[in-house]
């Protein structure tokens, strides 16, 4: 597996790394067992992720995809961070090998955790806005 | 100028100088065909079974019983496939194998599985070493093979080779070991250990890439893995590679005269990369801590990830492993450290250091210095690890 | 200075400076295991995808279709094995190939007639050329291959290889062809050609022994034959032969891009043998005359013994062979020449001569000065030539 | 295959090459379509082997054989020749690549069937002399 400059640069100098201890959507996504966690803080403000941070257990994909997908919905709208897909975050890495590509589910999904979260925290079903959030089937253990 | 230290020498290891200066006659002007009549042809011929002579040597056997192979995964796929189809001529479809073979035995066995074989995969304890016992009691009136590997490539662990090999004589069961990491390491004697087929592979011992040895012993035929031309006694075709086989025996002959001078340089650095790895928090050693290969390191650590690990090792100028080499790619964690009960989460988190000549006491030094910082660093990021530490979580190891 | 002539080059070929220079990094410091995660094993993974590019190039392939190999020999026995596992399994247990393959072909269709397979072994006619209406006529519901080599290695012969593929395309059977020797010497497009599989050898085309090529056309899926690690999307374990496959890359470069030169100027220096040789009395060329390989020169002798005149040109400093290298310490005579029809006594006194770059016009006046007294010492001194002349035995060819 | 220096000797410079004109036993073994053709001349005088010459087709083994085997009886009587074997030739020559013993058998039933002929010409039966003559089957012909 040969990662692009891009990859290693996120994953040398992950952007937006930590916990926020004010965030109001959290979302953790990812197995142990399958050796990727993923788990994104947002604060939100009027409808804008303010500030986001994540915490990653996994490999080098995971934490590159993690830190790409906080710097590309930082900022943005819900809305906006709603529409982030995979491949936006590959492309934006300029590319991830086969086996990882499943990495950039994972950050997609964690978007999506967190800001169900979010929205189940002021009482409202994310389920309408956020859509079906399903396991990740990337890991197939023996 | 930046640190380098090379610590994936199970992986594979550099040519050395002796090996390179053995080849490189045969890679210029001795190109000869060794089954040629003319002289150019006879020289490469000579060489050959020179070399032959030398490989057996090493290992206790007579020069008829080497067959080169092109490393040590023919090796072991000519000797499991061969021993299989042999066995079933006289309706013997078992074989006995171990959990924590490397895969070019594990899949070999399970592509046989697929044409109706019955595979017995022994357990090898939270220590890795296999009992004997268990073979014994594994072994069948229709077995027609065991299998057990000399030493584990991931966590280095020797097995009791001589007593399984004991065993399946008085059973008369053909007994195959690969010896791929053993080499060098331990030494080994065919007949003493009675030992009936046994692989090895030149990249392992600083011989090239792509050459290796199937020992057969006198009396054991195989069926070919690889049909053709009259070479090696008309059991494996192909034109021979005489620089790369003259290069192997070289290795071989520099490995095995040295491997106590090896094992009083590296034990030492060794348990000290042990002792101090496992003062960090939740780390823990992978495999028996003395019935090791003398430079075979594996510690798993909790809350960390191999991967990214490896890669921050490396950016350190570290180069080390996680699981074998083989499988890098693959998203499930190594079967051999499943095989010693790591569940799979802790699995994830391991790293393999495997030292070797090149190695000193500043590198060791130098890796005690890097790896608990990188250690600190990853699990600082780590849900996982921030959970376990939350709820205490015990994994039983 | 006593003269050296190297004429074998079918046999094998000296690794050529650029191949070497190409091979030495990775031999030396570029050690790393491709399948390592840091930066020694990418730059190792990046030279081997750059030589799987190369080698796809000069193919008309793509590097995914690109399997290295230890050579020839495993590259036929897998394809032919493969191909007739996969058949097999739909019932199809019908294979045609010709009479006069190399071994690695012939002695795994003749393994697998053992197994119950049927084999079509197609005649090649006096001249060594396969006539694809046979081929046509030969196919049945239950064929699962056919195989038939590019050019053939004794006699040099060159066969109908796209209109062969035409036909088994059309008959939705696989194609394989033995390139070994065609390499470098036809331009090859596995596109246009309708080939499924081919096989390639490094050590024919100046790279080192031990590495070769198995093409296999996107779809067709064969099982392993050597079975373990993840190396060649793991269909071929084994970690990988680096510095041998940048180095056959870097000849199937130079090889195919120089193929017209080559025949330039070996055409004038292989006819100039064929003309004077077949001068002498009772002399006989083998294989068409123009379709053969551009260094390929193949003549029977009446009444002299083939290795016997192969001692004398050594004596001579002349390097030549009779019958194929592979076999030689065999008593019988060799299968293809018997295959297009010459009678055991005539193919016994067999010479092949095969140029390529290093030979010369002088080399081509010193053999021509050499050979004819050869054979005339040796005739002298034969019972069989003797009884020829006095009985004017006529061999019918 | 390898040669020893001898049989390379015997080889490039065989003894007693050609034919006796006045050759009163002459013998042929071998078969050309196994490759190996060995014809003795013998000229026997007094129950002694006072010149013998041979002419051989076959490989550098075949030549070799036929050359130390002349050798070997020149000048000997009969019954010394009769006892040649075919190991005395193979150890005269310091060794042959076990592919290649067949040539000393021949190069043995060679003299054998040469001296035969001396008896058959002489008009006596050569069996209980020489012994019963058998083909060589070291050629297997498929
Ligand atoms: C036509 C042909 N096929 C296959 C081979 C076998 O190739 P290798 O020696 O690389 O196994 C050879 C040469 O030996 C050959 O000439
Ligand atoms: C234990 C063991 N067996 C087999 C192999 C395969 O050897 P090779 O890479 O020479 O095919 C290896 C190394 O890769 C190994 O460590």
């Amino acid at each position: 597996m040969i990662y692009t400059d891009k990859v290693m640069d996120h994953f040398t100098n992950p952007r937006n790394v930590g916990e926020l201890a004010d965030a109001n959507g959290i979302g953790e996504v990812g197995n142990p067992k399958c050796g990727d966690i993923m788990k994104m803080y947002l604060k939100i403000e009027n409808g804008v992720i303010s500030d986001i941070k994540f915490k990653t257990f996994g490999c080098g994909a995971a934490i590159a995809t993690s830190s790409m997908a906080t710097e590309m919905i930082k900022g943005k709208t819900i809305e906006e961070a709603l529409k982030l897909t995979n491949s936006a975050v590959v492309e934006a890495l300029e590319g991830l090998p086969p086996a990882k590509i499943h990495c950039s589910v994972l950050a997609e999904q964690a978007v999506k955790t967190a800001i169900a979260d979010y929205y189940t925290r002021l009482g409202i079903d994310p389920k309408p806005i956020v859509g079906e959030l399903t396991e990740c089937d990337a890991c197939h253990l023996h | 100028m930046k640190h380098f230290v090379y610590a994936d020498n199970s992986a594979t290891t550099p040519i050395s100088d002796e090996v390179l200066t053995a080849m490189l006659p045969y890679l210029k002007e001795g190109y000869g065909n060794a089954s040629s009549i003319y002289s150019k042809g006879r020289e490469a011929k000579q060489a050959l079974e020179a070399a032959r002579q030398t490989a057996a040597d090493c290992l206790g056997a007579q020069p008829g019983e080497i067959y080169f192979t092109s490393g040590g995964s023919e090796a072991d796929n000519w000797a499991i496939k061969g021993a299989a189809a042999a066995g079933a001529k006289k309706g013997r479809r078992h074989i006995i194998t171990t959990a924590f073979e490397h895969h070019a035995v594990l899949h070999t066995v399970q592509a046989l599985e697929k044409q109706g074989f019955e595979v017995t995969y022994l357990p090898v304890g939270r220590n890795g070493i296999v009992d004997p016992e268990d073979v014994k009691k594994a072994i069948r009136d229709d077995t027609c093979l065991v299998s057990v590997m000399y030493a584990n490539n991931e966590i280095g662990t020797i097995q009791p080779i001589a007593q399984i090999g004991a065993i399946c004589r008085e059973r008369h069961v053909w007994f195959h070991t690969d010896a791929v990491q053993a080499v060098g390491n331990v030494p080994i004697d065919v007949v003493k250990e009675n030992i009936d087929m046994l692989s090895l592979s030149g990249h392992k011992i600083h011989a090239q890439k792509g050459i290796g040895v199937l020992y057969l012993r006198r009396g054991i035929v195989l069926e070919n893995l690889i049909h053709g031309g009259a070479q090696e006694r008309s059991r494996r075709a192909g034109t021979e590679n005489v620089a790369a086989i003259v290069g192997l025996a070289k290795a071989m002959e520099l490995a095995c005269s040295s491997i106590e001078e090896k094992q009083k340089k590296l034990i030492p650095l060794r348990d000290k990369l042990i002792t101090e790895l496992c003062k960090i928090e939740r780390s823990h050693l992978n495999g028996d801590p003395t019935r090791r290969l003398a430079g075979n390191v594996n510690i798993s650590f909790e809350g960390v990830e191999g991967e990214s690990l490896l890669l921050m090792l490396d950016m350190n100028g570290i180069c080390a492993s996680s699981g074998s080499a083989c499988t890098s790619g693959s998203l499930d964690p190594s079967h051999v450290l499943l095989a010693i009960g790591l569940p799979h989460e802790v699995a994830h988190g391991s790293l393999r250091l495997s030292l070797d000549w090149c190695n000193s006491q500043e590198d060791v030094d130098y890796i005690l210095e890097v790896l608990p910082q990188i250690i600190q660093r990853l699990r600082a990021m780590s849900p996982l690890w921030e959970r376990i530490k939350k709820e205490n979580i015990d994994y039983g190891i």
